[in-house]
């Protein structure tokens, strides 16, 4: 399935609502989205993986340049994903260690994420 | 013996294909339905891999994915790119993931190895027989049914 | 040029990848959805016709199916069976096809060939540039969207 | 998707529900058991393709085997077949004049198939 993206806005985060496979040939269009976001002001971003269907290691590599490139500009960055398959491949690449991981979008704002 | 092989230009869009190869070609040689997530994950990996070493290197080749469908299910996957990259591949700790120095193909790659590491279990990364190129052989178990 | 190649052995059960693939790749190409049932079946009844043929002729070879995604999307299916058999297909008339003294495998390969030339409008048969066998040809045209 | 074959009895009639894929791979289980209905003495069989998803010239010919071969023993054997995909395939290969083509089991069975 192809890559969905939405986003929007609750409070002072930015909800990026990601869907479809995030694989080698998809993660560019993240990239420049988060980009975008970055680039337009956005210092809290909350990205939620539910509906994700595959993520592979140029996804997470997107997803962790996001997080080094938001706390460069004292911003905050979190995940939310509680699907099993997914959290699976954060614990084995030691990414659970990294990011900020939530069971769900409002987790994540309650968290200050 | 090879059953099937798939051979694409270094494309991230065939990528794709090769994934669903690799499922399709498992689910009916009999692979557990709990075994074709960790198969589509791990073909995936190998051919990125493959195809951002051929890119990196301006290989306009093509990478090679051959499939045997005995006992063991066998997914190889032969890249062109001088054997020094592609051997050099390590898994990294949380806190060099997380540092700032390191670039995002760096990162990409390192996690990229961790994946394929961590989720099959008879693994070999090799020199290629014939030529240059580095070989990353991946086989599971097939419980016929 | 080729962007996509798959080989298989001559097994019936690979004629299922091979028609995955060749949809995958025109659908990621862009051809326009009502296509894809044709080259499914096209890409279909040229591999099984291909497979049929090695089995008759006892040929292990592997059967070889390239795709080219560029305008237009292009499908060879090459056999290496002797050129007689590989040309020698037809389409058969109504009463021909109920006719009592027709084996079953000459029909299937009437019909096959039927649905071959009935479907697609680009079809080429002709014998292989090297050594011995027929390529089957099939292009439709790309609207890239 | 697999070949799903169930067969149930509708007065004289047999009927063959075929879903499924068709192909090269699968069409050896339907002349299987279309030949073990044949020679287990049935002799009106009408076959349902409502939920055949793929039929390719292999199905083909074993639906012709079958037809041919029930003539020979004077039984009847009808299709149903009302999907358009599938009525093109028939039509193509000009098995639309040789084959009894009915719009429903019901009709199949009406017109005694
Ligand atoms: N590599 C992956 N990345 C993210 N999620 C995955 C991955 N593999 C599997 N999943 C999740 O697991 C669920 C079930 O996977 P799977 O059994 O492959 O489903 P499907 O029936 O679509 O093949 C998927 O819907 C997806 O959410
Ligand atoms: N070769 C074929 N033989 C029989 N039925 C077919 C064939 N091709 C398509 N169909 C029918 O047309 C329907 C729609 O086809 P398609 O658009 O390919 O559906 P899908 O969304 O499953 O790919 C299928 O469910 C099937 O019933």
């Amino acid at each position: 399935m192809e890559l969905a993206l939405t986003s929007r806005t609750v409070g002072e985060h930015t909800v990026l609502e990601v869907g479809g496979e995030v694989d080698v040939y998809t993660a560019p269009r993240l990239r420049e989205e988060l980009l975008a976001l970055i680039d337009g002001g956005t210092r809290r971003i909350v990205v939620d993986l539910q509906r994700v269907d595959f993520l592979d290691s140029t996804g997470l590599g997107v997803l962790v340049g996001a997080m080094k490139k938001l706390r460069g500009v004292d911003g905050t960055f979190g995940l939310v994903c509680a699907k099993e398959p997914l959290l699976k491949i954060f614990r084995i690449t030691a990414l659970d260690q990294v990011f900020p991981l939530y069971e769900s979008v409002d987790a994540a704002i309650a968290a200050g994420a | 013996m090879a059953d099937v092989r798939l051979c694409f230009s270094p494309a991230p869009v065939h990528v794709r294909t090769a994934r669903l190869v690799g499922v399709a070609v498992a689910r009916r040689a009999g692979l557990r339905e709990e075994l074709l997530d960790e198969v589509r994950l791990a073909v995936g990996e190998a051919c990125a891999r493959a195809v951002a070493l051929h890119r990196q290197y301006g290989l306009r080749d093509q990478v090679e994915v051959t499939i045997s469908d005995d006992e063991p299910y066998t997914v190889r996957v032969v890249d062109r790119a001088p054997v020094e990259a592609g051997l050099g591949l390590s898994a990294l700790p949380p806190d060099e993931l997380a540092d700032e120095s390191l670039t995002d193909e760096a990162l990409t790659v390192g996690v990229g190895f961790a994946l394929l590491a961590g989720l099959v279990e008879d693994l070999q990364v090799r020199p290629v027989a014939e030529g240059i190129g580095t070989e990353v052989r991946m086989s599971w178990p097939l419980h016929r049914r």
